[in-house]
């Protein structure tokens, strides 16, 4: 892969911002409330204008690496700080930047350790965006593990139903999953010989097939968790309903993408036949996940949960589309994690305002929001419809390319994803109906509606998925950019 | 016909004042961890020791042999009768024994033994290829101020420490003072 | 992507006008100015009359499309590696018609509802949604690749789901649009896996952009068995079948009457609903080339056409009559499609009675409408002994679009019925146009049955009162019941109940007429309609017999109705009662609903659901807690290695290292 | 070979020393008695160390050497271990190993 | 020239004088004897630190002064002055008491100091002595419960008893070898531990150095003394104690090098069961001492992961780990201590609403216990990382996967740590005051966490040169 060096750190810049923040919150007192809520809007702010930046000033034609940093960390052991954009990882940038500048609007009213809570947010998108741009493996697994272990804390403190069982389950569980994947990293790194964990050089490099195959297993495995991998998601629907809003949108949105984003970056990438060995095993999980995750969600009475079910069925289209090997079901499966994260982001926004007005997510509860709140209603509606794979959104193009490469690569399991279509519109349309049709429920009819500023962060939402539903073809050419050469060095 | 009068030759004395060393030495050593009187297990633990003592002596080292007496049954036995007698009073009767216990210290030790002992019957010792034949004291005095100068000076900070610690830990009673 | 509009053709411009302005409708009042009705009646009227007029347009310029040789338009809209979708305008004579169709029936009905939507609270949001309707209908009708007319069938669906559910607030409302939703998708994951399967087939995937005319060639280009193309086009049926309501699922079109009645008279009569068929006309070669998905769809479609009507002979509820006769006809229109098919004839006799029934179905809808708004109930029975036959310029209408319902002359569903008709004669196996005339039949039966009950006010002592209320009982939970809650419900969103001034206002009143002018006209313009379509028109042989019988057969049915109905004496029993069981399979209507509802409570929710939940809970998740827990017991079991006894400790550690020593001369 | 001049009846018998040792400090419940038989394991490898400087080291000082200061260790070990027993007794008022049982899991 | 070579120690032994004729006063001055006792420390770390680059031989060759031997010497001392910081609320050991305190943790860090110089046998035996002794006498030297005595009564006689295997195992490497110098045996390691004796006696001499580090089956003595000793002294044990054995263990197993699969793989297993061992008991725990004690068998247990590679990296990994855990898990006990003031045992439980208490000590310790689980970015997973990156190097798979496996399960009790500190309210406790220093060495602690765990580079290469000394 070429390299093309930055001209300017902007990779570091988006990186560094939240870090920044960060350090500044903690010289700020607990009671500057205002002033907390700005530095972190302000540094979410700077890393999503980078983003945008970098995806849109990327360059198609010239393909590779680009905006690339490099400085040699410790010689020793070959480690370098090493990050860059290409095509399929800008747009996944993009998404961790929509949704922590969101996710720090939504989460603006919040009154309870306002500094603390931004701190441990601005560190775990620290290790978004590392995880993202990284291209050594010691630096991605280090903001791996950044990324995935302030939530414990999030979850803990902010959360709301069954929040210690839930934080503790899904630390552990991820971290379980880390636990596969030291391995797996440490066995590429040592059967190398070449003591460098920069990716492009690993990738160079023909492990022997069963180097490759145990690698990729473990990574599989390990990454499969925080992908939501059935049957390694049980930790998602528990951990979606503890956290609060602006983490589960984190959490479901972009932190879910990093496990499969590792998958294809690393575990694919530098194990092409492990892949290719394991490939009909991803199908499979991934399309038992997806009709599973419909048929659960539909018994579901929590939002959250419905959401989190959600989630795990959706996820599974990215692991199928990533099982395809195809360059198709790559595009979808790059595209599908960056739609389904807005769409998720969007959903737990909008059930976040309700939740924080009516403390309860039953939806039999909760009933006619509809005429309570327009347009809280109508944000969660738009976020129902697109996971139920409505077209006009992003989300549908996706889930377009991936069926369609399943079919061709696996016919039966490409159907039975297909056949759960059906399943995902009864399950979406049926929390609909109960929670904002009907008659509203008297307890909760003097709540007031979204206010245009708190509409804000999920009007940008809504306002990316359609975009893209409108314009697939700026995300697709984007991300084919990279899964091209990405297909053929495999 | 000669084995007949093996006692009676010098090897033959030395041979029986030998095993007597070594009847010392174990039937001490079993009496020190055997027996249910604290106080004789004192005095197992005094015969053992000049057992040993005997047997530094037909290792040619009767310096070893002297300071074997002197510091184990002189200082350390002596040491532990005064810890008895400021301990439990010897005439309340000890608890039954613990059958298991027996069998599981039996077998551990017995374990131990039996491996150590098949090890020690496979291996053959090497001698050095040049051996020094000076067993003289002076020489032990020399070793203690060159060689072994720092842990010389190291073992009488050690002795110190001990001391201080043996005073501080038995002090009279806490919160006396 | 990325139009540069100074190169672009005009003709595609005007195209991408008539889909783009209402969804520009639909956005602008969504976002901006749903709070404020006139505007956004403004906008949403503003942005579906100029597609009319350039629909019109189009239709009168456009010259030089055949349907063999259509204009296509198009731009790339997403290149991935194999997957190519287009879009663009598929323009031939078959899309020109329907779009002007759908273009002025959605004016139409925007103009009606500015009468009958008046004051309701969601007034904004109910012309954003059939903006949204109107765009992705035209898209729909003009789409030239199938992903795109997959993409706006899908949101055609989503339009009918926020339309149905309208009155969002009403249990049976909500639940009829979700039912809607569901079941069409139901049909929609046919049509979807129908196109991934062809995909499959085609090996040579640079064809992927599964253009409409690429389909239609698909036999002879792609080499398709015929299996695989009998397998595609029945999937892609199942899409035609949700859509058009064709059996067995066509359980959601009932319900979906729970929508305002000018979205009745628009989705579930005139445009939504003939998708379906339209998307049959339009890859009717594709179809054609397979014989036995040609018979699954008529035996498919004539069980609809009988189901259907059989059902509307019992229903009270007028506009569930006016639903099952659109079932019926939806059936019919296959029926002709799948006989030209199997006998080789042109797709003109099923399109052109989709054209017809757009208008005078179009028409039965709004007058009824107007009968409800004006009367506040649902139940043709209670409307007839409020007076309904007083209401002149709908009465006359609507007995004018039955007429053409039952297939007399002159009106134009005559015209067209006797095409299909003519069509299954062509079949070799006469059993077909046996049931198309008996459907026939039926269909005028229990269209008059209204029309006569309507026109025929009882006084409150007659006889068939009686009747009436023993019936109301045997329906039980059905939808005569049904109307009297249903009225008390739309009676507190304040559009009922206009009982103080009589007459229909103009803007309802305009629709009428137009429309009735649309059922007089079409008929006469048969020839001119074909040889727009075809090219070419075939002098039809007068079959005199098939004339008779069809015709016969109408008069028969109103003859009936008039025994049953009609005349003074009739004591509104009808001749069904004398087969109690068979009148109550059909208020039952078939037991569909029971099956669908089995199927879902037991099945999905009942069966699959409930393990997956029950295997996620325990055996997955308890799995995971299962380890979780596991782990802290032994911890707590290896916790005793550290006794309080200070010799065991010693032990465990003597036998260890003599385990190891062990060990590691085992090794030697 | 005289059974004295041999290397082997030293190591066996410190062996058996160590063992006896051993059993003791598994065995006795009365805690002097542990620390007796802990010094009957120091005495066996004393053995060990003076016995190898009898017969292979290259110069027999240095075992002597270490035989003295072991005695020494040892006899520091003594006074800590006797000092702490002591301490023991004042506080749980036995100086039986199996009564300190607080500390536990 | 030579003296200065013996620098740190002579230093430490003076102080160990200056702390002896305090103990002989008639009136406690515990204020004083504090503060002097720290301004020595600091003084005698700055020596150590001054004299990181001193080289040479002293006591015809038993005593060898090294990069390594240096830098563990300061980290000892250091490891020193920090306890002697925190020891401001001594409130475990009665106050007469406090100048023997101070004095025996100088005589304990002496020894240690000498451990890691000694290269002969003896003098390693001697000094490990010195250094078990102080810390004999130090546990039941505390004030209240009857478990202090306990706690010193079972480390005593598992001390005395491994100590008595050690030697034991000496001697028959003296007897194979015909010395005690490390220099001459390590020629002959290779026939050494080919013969079966020998490798017993290396095996059997590990029992006293393992004992040391806590490494299965020697650490019985551990959660008992963690638990029964005052906090301090604990503190003391769990930090520059542990320094030191890794020191040692990495001297001695290096004689291993060479003796091929089987002796790495036993301490393989060691390496396994002690972690495993360790962390699954750790679970159950509820004294916060007493789980950290677990937590230490477990780290043993990593330890020896870079031990057992037997080469450079694993070793420099094995001193980045040790220097690592030292400040790690003093971080731990400097909140433990901060929040039992009085000295008690604290239940992790009684961490309860430590956020609101002090927000400083909860940050803290959040750090601290994230670099004990191996969280990123803190020096606890580089150092992990390391050492599983050495190991795998090596070929250990499985070991490296457990390793791992292993970090997720010591999570759960590390996290419980946090959640009792940040999430249990705790009603009605009073907020902590900290003073200027102890406050400067919050700061200080969780920068160095930080610093090190994102830019390790220097201590590796420090680590590195260090080590390449004693290969």
């Amino acid at each position: 892969m070429t390299e093309h060096l930055a001209s300017f750190p902007y990779l570091s810049c988006m990186l560094l911002s939240p870090v920044v923040g960060l350090f500044i919150l903690l010289f700020l007192k607990e009671h500057q409330r205002l002033a907390i809520r700005m530095v972190s809007l302000v540094a979410a702010g700077i890393s999503f204008g980078l983003s945008i930046y970098t995806f849109v000033s990327y360059d198609k034609a010239l393909g590779g690496l680009q905006f690339v940093e490099k400085y040699q960390w410790v010689k020793a052991f070959g480690i370098t700080y090493f990050v860059g954009v290409e095509g399929m990882n800008a747009p996944l940038l993009l998404l961790t930047g929509i949704v922590i500048f969101t996710g720090v609007l939504t989460m603006w009213e919040l009154q309870e350790r306002v500094k603390e809570y931004f701190i441990f947010q601005l560190a775990l998108v620290t290790g978004v965006f590392g995880v993202f741009m990284s291209y050594d493996m010691f630096f991605f697994f280090l903001f791996y593990e950044i990324a995935v272990v302030p939530m414990y804390i999030l979850i803990l403190i902010w959360g709301s139903t069954r929040k210690i069982y839930a934080a503790m389950k899904l630390t552990l569980y991820l971290m379980a999953g880390s636990g596969l994947i030291i391995p797996g990293i440490l066995l590429l790194y040592s059967s190398s010989g070449l003591f460098t964990f920069n990716m492009l050089q690993l990738h160079a490099v023909q492990f022997s097939p069963w180097v490759q195959k145990l690698t990729f297993v473990l990574m599989y495995l390990g990454f499969g968790v925080l992908a939501g991998v059935w049957p390694f998601h049980t930790w998602s629907p528990v951990g979606h309903v503890a956290a609060p809003t602006a983490v589960s949108m984190l959490h479901a949105g972009v932190l879910m993408k990093l496990g499969s984003f590792a998958i294809l970056r690393v575990a694919m990438y530098l194990c092409p036949q492990g892949f290719q060995y394991w490939a009909q095993f991803m199908g499979l999980l991934a399309a038992t996940g997806i009709v599973y995750g419909v048929f659960v969600g539909l018994a579901q009475t929590d939002l959250k949960y419905v959401i989190g079910y959600s989630s795990v069925s959706h996820m599974g289209i990215v692991g199928l589309g990533l099982a395809t090997g195809t360059v198709d079901g790559l595009n979808g499966a790059v595209f599908q994690m960056f739609a389904h994260g807005v769409m998720t982001a969007l959903f737990f926004s909008a059930v976040g305002y309700i939740y924080d007005r009516t403390h309860t997510r039953d939806i039999h509860e909760l009933g006619g929001f509809s005429k309570i709140m327009p347009v809280a209603s109508a944000f969660f509606i738009t976020a129902a419809l697109c996971g139920a794979g409505v077209p006009g959104m992003a989300s549908f193009w996706a889930e377009l390319l991936v069926l369609i490469a399943a079919v061709k690569v696996f016919p039966i399991r490409g159907l039975f994803a297909i056949a759960s279509l059906v399943i995902g519109a009864l399950f979406a349309l049926r929390v609909v109906q109960n929670t904002f049709f009907n008659e509203p429920n008297p307890k909760f009819t003097h709540f007031e509606d979204v206010s245009p500023f708190l509409g804000l962060p999920r009007m940008i939402l809504i306002g990316f998925l359609i975009f893209f539903g409108l314009f697939p073809q700026v995300m697709v050419s984007m991300i084919k950019s990279s899964i091209v050469p990405f297909i053929q060095g495999m | 016909m000669k084995a007949l009068f093996f006692p009676f030759t010098p090897q033959g004395v030395a041979t029986i004042a030998f095993l007597l060393v070594v009847a010392f030495t174990v039937v001490g050593a079993l009496i020190a961890v055997a027996a249910r009187n604290i106080f004789h297990n004192v005095l197992g633990l005094a015969l053992s020791l000049i057992g040993v003592a005997g047997l530094f002596l037909y290792l040619n080292s009767p310096f070893v042999a002297l300071m074997e007496i002197l510091i184990y049954v002189g200082a350390i036995c002596i040491a532990i009768c005064f810890a008895i007698m400021l301990s439990q009073p010897l005439y309340l009767p000890g608890a039954p024994r613990n059958p298991l216990k027996i069998q599981g210290a039996v077998l551990g030790a017995g374990a131990v033994f039996v491996f150590l002992a098949l090890l020690t019957k496979k291996t053959k010792w090497v001698p050095a290829a040049e051996r020094s034949t000076d067993w003289s004291i002076t020489t032990i005095g020399h070793y203690l101020l060159t060689n072994y100068v720092l842990i010389f000076e190291l073992v009488s900070l050690l002795l110190l420490v001990a001391m201080l610690g043996a005073i501080v830990n038995a002090r009279g009673g806490r919160g006396s003072s | 992507m990325g139009f540069n509009i100074g190169s672009v053709d005009p003709l595609f411009l005007a195209c991408f006008a008539i889909v783009a302005l209402p969804a520009l409708a639909f956005g602008t009042i969504m976002i901006f100015t749903w709070r404020r009705d006139n505007l956004s009646l403004g906008i949403s009227l503003t942005c579906s009359t100029i597609p009319l007029i350039l629909a019109w347009w189009l239709f009168f310029t456009v010259k030089g499309a055949t349907l063999a040789e259509p204009i296509i338009l198009q731009v790339n809209w997403m290149v991935s590696d194999a997957v190519v979708v287009p879009f663009g305008f598929h323009l031939d004579p078959v899309s020109l018609l329907m779009l002007v169709i759908v273009a002025t029936i959605s004016w139409l009905i925007q103009i009606y509802s500015i009468g009958y939507m008046e004051g309701d609270p969601g007034f904004a949001r109910y012309y954003a949604d059939l903006s949204l309707f109107g765009m992705a209908m035209l898209s729909l009708v003009s789409a030239s690749g199938m992903v795109q007319l997959f993409i706006s069938w899908e949101l055609v669906g989503l339009a009918s789901y926020l339309l149905i559910g309208f009155w969002y607030e009403k249990f049976s409302a909500s639940e009829a649009g979700k039912k809607a939703f569901v079941v069409t998708r139901f049909g929609d994951i046919g049509f979807y896996m129908g196109l991934v399967f062809l995909l499959y087939f085609m090996k040579d995937i640079s064809l992927f952009g599964l253009g409409i005319a690429d389909i239609n060639n698909i036999g002879l280009t792609q080499k398709l068995t015929e299996a695989q193309i009998t397998l595609c086009a029945l999937l892609i049926f199942c899409g035609v079948a949700g859509k058009s309501a064709q059996f067995p699922i066509h359980v959601w079109l009932p319900d979906a009457m729970e929508g305002p009645t000018p979205v009745s008279a628009l989705l579930h009569s005139a445009t939504m609903v003939a998708a379906g068929v339209y998307l049959m006309t339009r890859l009717f070669p594709f179809f054609a080339a397979s014989a036995t998905a040609m018979a699954v769809v008529l035996a498919i479609s004539t069980i609809t056409l009988i189901l259907s009507s059989t059902i509307g002979m019992v229903a009270r509820d007028i506009k569930q009559v006016w639903a099952y006769s659109t079932i019926s006809q939806l059936g019919f229109m296959a029926m002709g499609l799948a006989a030209a098919g199997l006998a080789h004839g042109t797709l003109f006799a099923g399109y052109y009675h989709l054209t017809t029934h757009a208008a005078f179905k179009a028409l039965l809808f709004l007058c009824a409408g107007v009968f409800i708004h004006h009367f506040g109930t649902n139940d043709f029975f209670v409307m007839s002994k409020d007076g309904g036959r007083k209401l002149m310029i709908p009465m006359v209408t609507v007995t004018i679009a039955a007429l053409a319902l039952a297939g007399i002359f002159p009106f134009s569903g005559f015209f067209s019925k006797e095409l299909v008709l003519a069509q299954l004669w062509h079949l070799d196996n006469k059993l077909w146009v046996g049931l198309g005339l008996f459907g026939a039949f039926l269909t005028a039966y229990y269209t008059f049955r209204v029309i006569f009950v309507l026109l025929f006010p009882r006084p409150d002592d007659h006889p068939a009162w009686q009747t009436y209320y023993v019936r109301e009982e045997v329906a039980g939970h059905g939808h005569g019941a049904h109307g009297h809650e249903e009225e008390e419900a739309h009676g507190s969103h304040g559009h009922g109940g206009h009982g103080d001034h009589h007459g229909v206002p103009w803007v309802m009143a305009f629709p009428l007429i137009v429309l009735a002018g649309f059922t007089l006209v079409l008929g006469f313009m048969q020839t001119r309609i074909e040889k727009f379509l075809l090219g070419e028109s075939h002098p039809h042989e007068l079959n005199y017999l098939l004339l008779v019988l069809a015709v016969g057969c109408a008069l028969g049915g109103i003859g009936m109705a008039w025994l049953d109905w009609g005349r003074a004496r009739a004591n509104w029993s009808g001749f069904l009662s004398k087969f109690p069981m068979l009148e109550n399979f059909f208020i039952q209507k078939w037991y569909m609903d029971h099956f669908w509802r089995w199927f879902l409570n037991t099945v999905i929710y009942g069966t699959f659901s409930r393990i997956f939940t029950y295997n996620d809970r325990r055996v997955v998740d308890g799995g995971v807690d299962a380890v979780a827990l596991g782990t802290i017991g032994s911890g707590r079991l290896l916790s005793f290695i550290q006794t309080a006894f200070l010799q065991l400790n010693l032990l465990f550690m003597v036998l260890v290292l003599a385990g190891v020593g062990i060990y590691l001369l085992m090794g030697r | 070979m005289l059974v004295f001049n041999q290397l082997e009846t030293y190591l066996y018998l410190a062996l058996i020393l160590f063992a006896i040792g051993l059993y003791g400090v598994l065995a006795r419940r009365n805690l002097i008695a542990v620390l007796i038989s802990v010094e009957l394991i120091l005495n066996a490898a004393m053995i060990n160390f003076m016995a190898f400087n009898r017969f292979v080291a290259p110069h027999p000082a240095v075992g002597q050497v270490i035989a003295l200061f072991i005695m020494a260790v040892a006899a520091a070990e003594a006074a800590i271990g006797l000092s702490i027993i002591i301490a023991v007794y004042r506080k749980l008022k036995a100086i039986n190993v199996e009564q300190a049982t607080e500390l536990r899991g | 020239m030579t003296m200065l070579l013996f620098g740190p120690e002579l230093y430490f032994l003076l102080v160990a004088l200056v702390l002896f004729f305090f103990s002989l006063r008639r009136t406690p001055k515990v204020k004083a004897d504090h503060t002097v006792a720290t301004v020595l420390a600091l003084v005698g770390f700055l020596v150590a630190v001054a004299c990181i680059g001193q080289k040479g031989e002293l006591f015809f060759k038993a005593y060898r002064v090294d990069l390594f031997s240096q830098i563990f010497k300061a980290a000892l001392a250091l490891g020193l002055f920090l306890v002697f910081m925190i020891s401001r609320n001594l409130a475990g050991i009665e106050e007469r008491l406090h100048a023997e305190f101070y004095l025996f943790l100088t005589t304990c860090t002496l020894g240690m100091m000498m451990l890691v110089s000694s290269v002969e046998l003896l003098t390693i035996y001697v000094s490990l002595e010195l250094s078990s002794y102080s810390l004999y006498i130090l546990v039941p030297m505390r004030r209240g419960d009857d478990i202090d005595v306990e706690a010193g009564i079972k480390y005593l006689f598992i001390g005395a008893v491994s100590s008595g295997f050690m030697l034991f195992g000496l001697s028959y490497i003296f007897g194979a070898t015909h010395s005690t110098y490390l220099t001459d045996i390590i020629p002959k390691m290779p026939e050494l531990l080919a013969s079966p004796i020998g490798l017993v006696g290396v095996l059997l001499s590990l029992a006293g150095f393992f004992f040391k580090l806590s490494v299965f089956p020697f650490h019985f003595w551990a959660p008992d003394v963690y638990q029964g000793g005052a906090n301090q002294v604990v503190t003391f044990i769990a930090t520059a104690s542990k320094a030191a054995a890794v020191a040692l263990v990495l001297r001695i197993a290096a004689l291993g090098a060479g003796a091929g699969y089987d002796f790495a793989q036993a301490l393989v297993i060691l390496s396994i069961i002690s972690m495993t061992l360790g962390n699954l008991v750790a679970i159950i725990q509820k004294d916060f001492k007493r789980m950290l004690a677990y937590s230490s068998i477990a780290h043993a247990g990593y330890v020896l992961i870079g031990i057992l590679a037997f080469n450079e990296a694993g070793y420099s990994s094995a001193v980045y780990y040790a220097l690592a855990y030292l400040i790690m898990n003093f971080t731990v006990f400097m909140v433990l201590n901060e929040v039992a003031r009085d000295g008690r045992d604290l239940k992790i439980a009684e961490l309860a609403g430590l956020y609101h208490r002090s927000p400083l000590l909860s940050m803290s310790l959040i750090l601290g216990i994230f670099a004990l689980a191996g969280v990123p970015p803190s020096i606890g997973f580089t150092g992990k990382l390391l050492l599983f990156t050495s190991a795998m190097n090596q070929g250990y798979f499985l070991l490296v996967l457990i390793g791992a496996v292993n970090g997720t399960i010591s999570l759960y009790y590390y996290l419980r740590v946090i959640y009792a500190a940040y999430f249990i309210k705790g009603e009605g406790l009073p907020p902590i005051q900290l003073s200027w220093p102890t406050k400067m060495l919050n700061y200080a602690l969780c920068a160095t966490i930080l610093f090190f765990g994102v830019a390790p580079d220097s201590i590796i290469e420090l680590a590195r040169a260090a080590v390449r000394t004693v290969l």
